[in-house]
């Protein structure tokens, strides 16, 4: 068993192999064939990956973490060292991972059957699930962001799958450079606490923030840029309209972002927890930060009508939850709403997807009746709901319960904003039910027939494995029948957002699409608070601008000054065009004068 | 050697249609495609290399709408029994009932040899080919089924009899014995009939399918053998051929059947009068020549960026209208068929593609502008089938008659001329009217 | 006076609708009282199908039977009863276009050379040409073509 | 040992010059393959224990001036020899894009070779200077014959703008010889580095010195022969240049500037670290600007030596590894970078931005190009598991504590460069091919072999970058020990006052 753990390693470098593979079957090298062996290849790696990593769960279980170290360079003294931590969290999250990357895998056998990208998709997917489980066991600031940089990267040719759509490109752009920003300030903390704190190891920062002295502006700044990197990742405002555009990507990809991908950020935050104690303003940011878009993300969900988006924000909402949570230091809340997330989320795009892959529209207002045909699908749904929202005993409600209770004592204020998140969020995925499935069919919905059983199957697999959830939680001893008694006010707001939802978007009575009174609210939450605007105006429009300035000022002034300085010298080098053969006794002359002048010099002597 | 066009003994002034050198040659009994050696060579060869896996198409189509049918796994549907590839073709062989073409009624031999070597040449179990996908992709057939399946409204009768009391008789039916030992499926379908009968319309339309191409494979092999004894003088002559075809067998019937523990079970029966022409090949053509659906590497699905139509009819991702350029990128469906075509492609045409672009390397995007043209040449052919089955001929000396025969081919035409969604500019017509696009 | 069948079979250039008629099993229908308005295909109408096309429907008798069906409406109009009509509907189902000038007698695309031959329980127009139903998009396309593109005409 | 490095590119170049084409090449080949070999050779025989000048030789030539024939290797030239050589060996064996006087083109590379070589090794200031100026005339040459069409303005500009840095080093290394307190004028570095200067004269030679390697690194804003030079030139002219000729210019900001006047460098550090920052971003925010693929890239080198820059400014240890394997990483992926932007040019027929478009595609476009493509721009833009990535975050860890916001501007500046690299992706590599015009050439994989080598190291060197650092890090450590402490600067700076 110890065998297991001691080589956990292996794990990333099960779907390495897998994406190394994968190459073989591009359809530029394999052309008689199709590509289809690569996800099969990556299929069965990331099942090797899953039964590891799940044996040495077993293994772990119960144990003290297992920490150890692998030194990648050293250099002038300074030691580039990978730390591993090996403990039933680190190793259950890549039990997730591995497991929902499976799941998608599978299902992505069934939605993309007629892509022959298979290669490269299954690859990077392979290359999304090493570098999460990497990040999951690494115990070390520096490879954290070296991680989440590589898979800033590995987002932009996720997205950019299907390069030959406009969108797509646009899309797998912006997602790029969004998360680039969180990175390079992440970056930027990371280069900074070293001087201060002499490691990147987590824990050894954890023991260094308990005494440190430092500068309190210093050390607040520094910490803003160490949370810069999960905000980009976690899709947290004003960072968040990247996961918009990344739902231009292949579905499948989706179920794993949506679920695991977006919640590397939220990983990386806990980890840097520690640190927030050193200062307050950057715990007051990261709740305010959490606060504002879960509130914000989560109306701007039920303005959507694109199926996927209206999934989307939900994911930053809740991963504005996990930031409320780390700010007011609520760890474990933090990872229920994180396995909370990365199975129900993944659930929902899953159900969804299957309604999509064959009614082909996402535009929720031409979707509707679906109920009695694709009943798989909707359950799956409902359960995905339950597994984000409050409703216990489902899984989503321990996690909120958790979160609710802690902010209950220290901050009301917060709890009561819980509540309002919760109500809303389940509003939105009611509304997405209601549009889905309720209702009369519509062109697109009239012929509808659950899919090929490759995408039913993960869906009904998952919706198990978020069903059973609370269970597991309760014989780990996670989550007790208590805290329901002393949260039942958020079964109330859950209660109130199914009733207001379902009173609105299962009833034939209310005309749809609904209007809200003013149309510059509705268009406000639609559009997404105007981000792309305000960014086009703000910083895009700004780089833009000056970049073109200062190219007229380098060709005309800095360049100019050149040329003049040059035709002063030599009477005007361009317009003359000299023969080769003249401009090279030009260069003698000047060789010559150099080597006089210092003959002249030298003699003088 | 062109064939010779009619010279209409009445004459029009010149349509001023955006395509009016195209209407003109319908006029003469012409085809969208230009008559050339080349096209006709391409177009020809393109037949033979579609029928090939064409006939494992319908021959699987069948299998899966009559014996698979509802199966909640069906992991092996694509591995078809011996019975299904020995079945007889009703339009070729010597028991046919009109005998399309001269060969054999049983699978195509040279798929036979594919089944069992594939591209890697190597007699290894079916399942190996399989998951080296070193096989026909019927993924793509189906799509072409769930296409017709999806956009409705394309005329015929089957598609509302879907939706009728009797049908749903016929289809519980069906459904109770097929899951007779199965009490979770029963369960399940007392729940959930709906689902249940959806599932079964859309096998119905495996059998749609599968019918229609087991007829339109002999007449391909047809046109390749006559092609190669000589037979063809220019792409009228084929387009002729096809239309001649078409008529032959209008009143093919469509019928759907399910075989259940040695038993037929009809869901759609023969007696309905369902025909080929009206409940299989019309609809075919306008929803997988016209409509199918937008490939999600070429468009956005993101309903705010209004990229896909709100309206079905609006569809115009068929393969008149498909950018061949990106096929073997991601997110590309056709790359599939194009990719079934690839091992069977004549020699002629091998040898062909060698000497253009990029030869070997990029032959699956040269083959495809190929089916580009092959494909406009039979749409040809059915606006010409239609113009003679519900208009007049070419040289009715009523000039009436005549003017309405030009709106008909100017209102095909217009399909390709419509501003709206950008229609006109993804139509491939003007492109296949040169040599150079390939 | 003799029933629509009777006439039809008296008549040699019927000889092949009489022939398919009788192979659908529709001799007893034509002969009931009705009343019924044929559109009666004369024998070089049917030589005008291209070959194979009789063989397939004479193996299938429902789809014949629709086709012929589709040459017959219920009631007994004449010439003149059907002036200012644009269509009437068959027994199959799907609408005839009728076009219908002091010269002219036209339906779908066929020219009716003889008009108005009464029988007991209807009446016989006599047509050159096998009329086939035509498809729902017809009529779009054909006005789509008439008024131009610009027209935006949308197929349903 | 180390003379082999200069003499046989020479002789092989003497040979080449009197065989028939065809033969030139095989030469030419054989060549640059025995100097990669005689290379592989030095970096196993290299003692990385001490800083010191390894190998060292000393011949006196022309004793009355100075001017001796002095040779040696340390930790800061040996990996700008090694690139050098590979660049080479890629340039001559693989090229097949130069077909107008093949024989010439092999010559003068193999003489650029030889002079590069020569200026890495020279130990004498006079005879660095030497090579420095003859290694001029073979590329003036190869510019101006094998580049496009304004090909004669662009080499003229190159010609002027080193000649002045050439002048502007001669007058700093002549000055040098002429303060030093010594019976005769001093060009030898080891006893130059022994000298102590009065703070003044040392910062006025300093600056000269500065002045003459700033034109050729280049920094800005003695930049702008650059673009035009190189967006002109060849490719595999533009690979030497940008790979290797530019990296004189910050190997002797290393070598001379940091390394003789360590009282004046620590003086004015302050504000070349600034310097560094501010050239950072201009470079990247000009290279948003850009509308050439050819042009951009040129214009990414800009901002990518500052980092050089910035990493002798903060002269720690760390630092100076970084910065020495920043001109590593840079010349191993600018090489890669305008290889394939040559490719492309060469078979697209045009390097415009609005033009270009989906170059992915697996089938009519250059998929292999475009990965690489993708892989080297993001190498560029820093991104881990390359080897710019370790460059850059050593330059920034060693030079954060000394000059923190400059390294923050740095660090602003490769989030700029992953802005104008996806720009540059997305419209080359992603989007849709054009029906009317993408009939495209393939690319032979022959072509692609330069770019496989290099892609090959810079993953690997990003991967294992112990093989990048390990070369240098006592010679950092000797570099960076020979500057006076904080404590003394401050005094310094007040003594000023």
């Amino acid at each position: 068993m110890q065998a297991w753990i001691d080589t956990i390693w292996l794990v990333p470098l099960y779907s390495l192999v897998g994406a190394g593979l994968s190459l073989i079957w591009t359809p530029s090298i394999t052309r008689k064939t199709g590509p289809r062996p690569a996800g099969y290849v990556n299929i069965f790696m990331t099942f090797l990956a899953l039964l590891h990593s799940t044996i040495a769960l077993v293994g772990i279980w119960g144990k003290s973490s297992q920490l150890f170290s692998l030194l990648w360079f050293s250099v002038e003294g300074l030691d580039f060292t990978f730390d591993v931590e090996v403990s039933a969290l680190t190793v259950g999250a890549m039990v997730v991972i591995t497991g929902i990357n499976f799941l998608a895998q599978i299902y992505a056998v069934g939605y993309m059957e007629m892509d022959w990208g298979w290669a490269r998709f299954y690859a990077l997917l392979a290359f999304f699930e090493a570098g999460m489980c990497a990040l999951s066991i690494c115990d070390s600031l520096f490879f954290s962001y070296v991680i989440l940089e590589i898979l800033t990267l590995g987002t932009y040719l996720l997205v950019g799958m299907w390069y030959n759509q406009s969108l797509v490109v646009t899309g797998a752009r912006d997602a790029f450079l969004t998360k680039r920003v969180g990175d390079l300030l992440l970056l930027m903390g990371v280069v900074s606490i070293f001087p201060l704190a002499g490691t990147w190891n987590f824990h050894l920062l954890a023991d260094w923030a308990e005494k440190a002295e430092v500068n309190p502006v210093v050390i607040t700044l520094i910490l803003l840029g160490l949370l810069a990197g999960p905000m980009g990742k976690c899709a947290q405002f004003p960072l968040h309209l990247w996961l918009d555009e990344a739902m231009e990507g292949p579905l499948p990809s989706t179920i794993l972002r949506n679920g695991v991908v977006v919640p590397t950020g939220a990983w990386v935050l806990i980890k840097i927890h520690p640190l927030l104690q050193l200062s307050v303003v950057a715990q007051q940011v990261a709740i305010a930060i959490g606060a504002a878009t879960a509130l914000g993300t989560v109306l701007i969900a039920i303005g959507q009508i694109d199926a996927k988006r209206a999934l989307s924000y939900l994911v930053s909402a809740y991963m504005g939850l996990i930031f409320m949570a780390v700010g007011t230091g609520s760890i474990e809340s933090a990872y229920l709403l994180m396995l909370s997330n990365a199975l129900g989320a993944g659930l929902l795009v899953m159900a969804l997807g299957s309604i999509i892959s064959n009614n082909i529209t996402q535009d929720l207002t031409l979707l509707g009746g679906l109920w009695s045909r694709r009943p798989i699908s909707g359950l799956s749904f409902l359960v995905g709901m339950a597994g984000l929202g409050a409703l216990p005993p489902f899984s989503g409600f321990w996690g909120l319960s958790s979160l609710y209770q802690s902010l209950q004592a220290s901050r009301p204020g917060l709890a009561v904003l819980v509540l309002v998140i919760n109500a809303l969020l389940v509003f939105s995925l009611v509304r997405v039910f209601g549009l889905v499935w309720g209702g009369k069919p519509k062109q697109m919905t009239e012929r509808s027939v659950e899919p090929l059983w490759l995408m039913v199957l993960p869906m009904t697999v998952l919706a198990g494995v978020v069903l059973h959830t609370p269970q597991l939680w309760t014989g780990m001893g996670l989550i007790s029948w208590q805290s329901f008694a002393d949260s039942w006010v958020l079964l109330l707001s859950t209660l109130v957002g199914i009733g207001l939802g379902a009173y609105i978007y299962l009833n034939e009575g209310i005309a749809k699409p609904i209007a809200l009174p003013s149309r510059f609210i509705q268009d406000f939450f639609t559009y997404d608070f105007y981000t792309p605007q305000l960014y086009k105006f703000t910083v895009v429009g700004l780089v833009d601008i000056f970049s073109r300035l200062m190219y007229w000022f380098d060709r005309f002034f800095v360049d100019g000054l050149g040329n003049l300085f040059g035709i002063v010298t030599i009477l005007g080098g361009e317009s003359l065009k000299y023969s080769t053969f003249g401009q090279f006794q030009l260069y003698m002359l000047t060789m010559l004068l150099g080597v006089g002048l210092l003959v002249f010099l030298v003699f003088r002597t | 050697m062109p064939s010779t066009l009619i010279e209409p003994t009445t004459k029009l002034p010149p349509s001023t249609h955006p395509f009016a050198e195209i209407i003109h040659r319908l006029e003469r009994g012409g085809s969208m495609l230009p008559d050339t050696e080349e096209n006709l060579m391409q177009i020809i060869g393109l037949y033979k290399a579609y029928a090939i896996p064409m006939d494992f198409y319908w021959r699987d189509l069948l299998y899966i709408a009559e014996r698979v049918f509802l199966d909640p796994v069906p992991a092996f549907k694509y591995f078809l029994p011996k019975e299904y590839l020995e079945l007889a073709n009703h339009y070729a062989g010597d028991n046919a009932d009109l005998r399309i073409w001269r060969g054999y009624a049983t699978a195509h031999k040279e798929l036979l040899e594919f089944i069992e070597k594939g591209e890697l040449k190597a007699r290894i179990p079916k399942l190996f080919h399989h998951f080296y996908h070193d096989r026909i992709n019927m993924e793509f057939a189906e799509e072409c089924m769930r296409a017709m399946f999806w956009h409705r409204n394309m005329g015929g009768l089957l598609e509302p009899y879907m939706d009728s009391a009797e049908y749903k008789q016929n289809a519980d039916r069906a459904i109770r014995a097929y899951f007779r030992d199965n009490p979770i499926m029963l369960g399940l379908y007392k729940l959930f009939p709906d689902m249940f009968i959806e599932q079964c319309r859309q096998a119905t339309m495996y059998s749609v399918l599968g019918l229609f191409w087991e007829v339109m494979c002999p007449v391909f092999l047809e046109m390749s053998d006559i092609y190669d004894e000589g037979g063809f003088k220019g792409v009228p002559d084929a387009m002729n051929f096809l239309v001649n075809g078409i008529f032959a067998i209008a009143g093919r019937p469509i019928y759907h059947r399910v075989y259940i523990r040695g038993e037929w079970y009809d869901i759609v029966p023969k007696s309905k009068g369902f025909t080929w022409l009206y409940e299989a090949a019309f609809p075919y053509v306008e929803a997988v020549f016209y409509r199918t659906s937008p490939f999600r590497g070429t468009k956005s699905y993101n309903a705010q960026a209004r990229e896909v139509p709100d309206d079905q009819n609006d569809f115009h991702y068929g393969i008149l209208y498909a950018d061949k350029f990106p096929v073997a990128s991601a997110g590309i469906p056709p790359t599939l068929l194009h990719q079934d075509m690839y091992h069977f492609l004549p020699q002629y045409l091998v040898d062909y593609y060698q000497k253009f672009c990029r030869g070997a390397d990029d032959m699956l995007i040269q083959l495809g502008v190929s089916f580009q043209r092959s494909m406009y040449n039979v749409t040809s052919a059915v606006i010409q089938a239609g113009r003679a089955a519900f208009l007049y001929p070419l040289d009715d000396p009523n000039p009436r008659h005549l003017w309405a025969n030009r709106y008909y081919f100017e209102g095909q035409l217009n399909r390709f001329a419509n501003p709206k969604y950008g229609m006109n500019k993804a139509a491939r017509i003007l492109a296949i009217q040169s040599q150079d696009y390939r | 006076m003799a029933t629509i069948v009777d006439i039809a079979v008296s008549n040699p250039d019927f000889s092949t609708l009489v022939t398919a008629v009788s192979a659908a099993n529709l001799v007893d229908a034509l002969n009931s009282p009705g009343p019924f308005t044929v559109f009666a295909p004369v024998n070089k109408a049917f030589e005008k199908l291209p070959p194979g096309t009789i063989t397939t429907l004479v193996q299938n008798i429902p789809q014949l039977t629709r086709i012929l069906t589709y040459h017959v409406a219920a009631g007994r109009y004449t010439k003149n009863d059907l002036r200012g009509r644009e269509s009437i509907p068959s027994l199959e189902g799907t609408p005839i276009d009728l076009y219908i000038t002091a010269a002219e007698f036209e339906v779908n695309n066929a020219t009716v050379i003889a008009a108005d031959i009464e029988a007991d329980n209807g009446i016989i127009h006599v047509i050159d040409t096998v009329i086939l139903m035509r498809p729902h998009w017809f009529h779009p396309i054909m006005r789509w073509g008439k008024e131009g593109i610009k027209s935006e005409g949308v197929v349903v | 040992m180390l003379s082999t490095l200069i003499w046989l590119p020479i002789g092989g170049a003497t040979i080449a010059s009197f065989c028939s084409a065809k033969w030139a090449r095989i030469v030419a080949i054989l060549t640059s393959s025995a100097i990669l070999f005689l290379h592989v050779l030095l970096l196993r025989q290299f003692n990385l224990g001490t800083g010191e000048f390894q190998f060292s030789e000393n011949l006196p030539w022309l004793p009355n001036i100075g001017l001796n024939y002095t040779l040696g290797v340390d930790g800061l030239s040996l990996p700008l020899l090694v690139l050098n050589a590979l660049l080479t060996w890629l340039v001559l064996c693989f090229d097949r894009e130069v077909k107008e006087r093949p024989r010439l083109f092999y010559v003068l590379i193999l003489l650029i070779h030889a002079g590069l070589s020569g200026a890495f090794l020279a130990l004498n200031t006079l005879l660095f200077l030497l090579f420095y100026e003859i290694e001029l005339i073979p590329l003036y040459l190869v510019i101006a014959i094998w580049g496009s069409k304004q090909k004669n303005y662009a080499a003229t500009k190159f010609l002027i703008f080193t000649a002045v840095s050439g002048i502007l080093i001669l007058a700093g290394f002549l000055g040098l010889a002429w303060v030093a307190p010594a019976p005769k004028p001093v060009f030898d570095y080891q006893s130059l580095r022994s000298l102590s200067l009065p703070v003044t004269a040392q910062i006025v030679l300093l600056l000269l010195l500065v002045a003459g390697f700033a034109i050729k690194a280049p920094f800005v804003p003695f930049h702008t022969w650059l673009p035009d030079t190189y967006v002109e030139s060849a490719t595999p002219v533009v690979m030497i240049l940008g790979g290797v000729v530019a990296k004189m210019g910050t190997y002797g900001l290393f070598r001379f500037c940091v390394g003789l006047f360590p009282e004046a460098w620590s003086l004015l550090s302050p504000w070349f670290a600034l310097w560094a920052g501010l050239g950072i971003l201009y470079g990247a925010v000009t290279a948003i600007a850009q509308k050439d693929i050819k042009r951009m890239v040129a214009y990414s080198s800009i901002g990518h030596m500052s980092y050089v820059l910035l990493a002798a400014a903060a002269v720690t240890p760390l630092s100076l590894v970084g910065g020495i394997a920043q001109m590593v990483s840079h010349g191993l992926i600018l090489a890669l970078l305008f290889n394939l932007v040559g490719i492309i040019e060469k078979k697209v027929g045009t390097r415009e931005l609005d033009v270009l478009n989906g170059l992915l595609n697996p089938l009519r476009g250059f998929p292999t190009v475009s990965a690489l493509l993708i892989l080297g721009g993001m190498a560029s833009a820093g991104i881990p598991g390359m080897v710019g990535f370790i460059a850059e975050f050593l330059v920034f860890q060693g030079s954060f504590s000394k000059f923190p916001l400059p390294t923050l501007l740095a660090i602003l500046g490769t989030g700029l460069t992953a802005v104008y690299f996806v720009i540059l992706l997305n419209r080359t590599c992603f989007g849709k091919l054009d029906n009317k015009t993408a009939y495209y050439p393939k690319v032979l994989s022959s072509e692609k072999l330069p770019a496989f080598v290099l892609t090959t190291l810079i993953v690997f060197l990003g991967i294992q970058p112990h093989w990048l650092v390990t070369w240098s890090e006592t010679t950092a450590q000797k570099i960076s020990s020979r500057l006076p402490s904080n404590a003394i600067v401050q005094l310094i700076n007040l003594q000023q006052q």
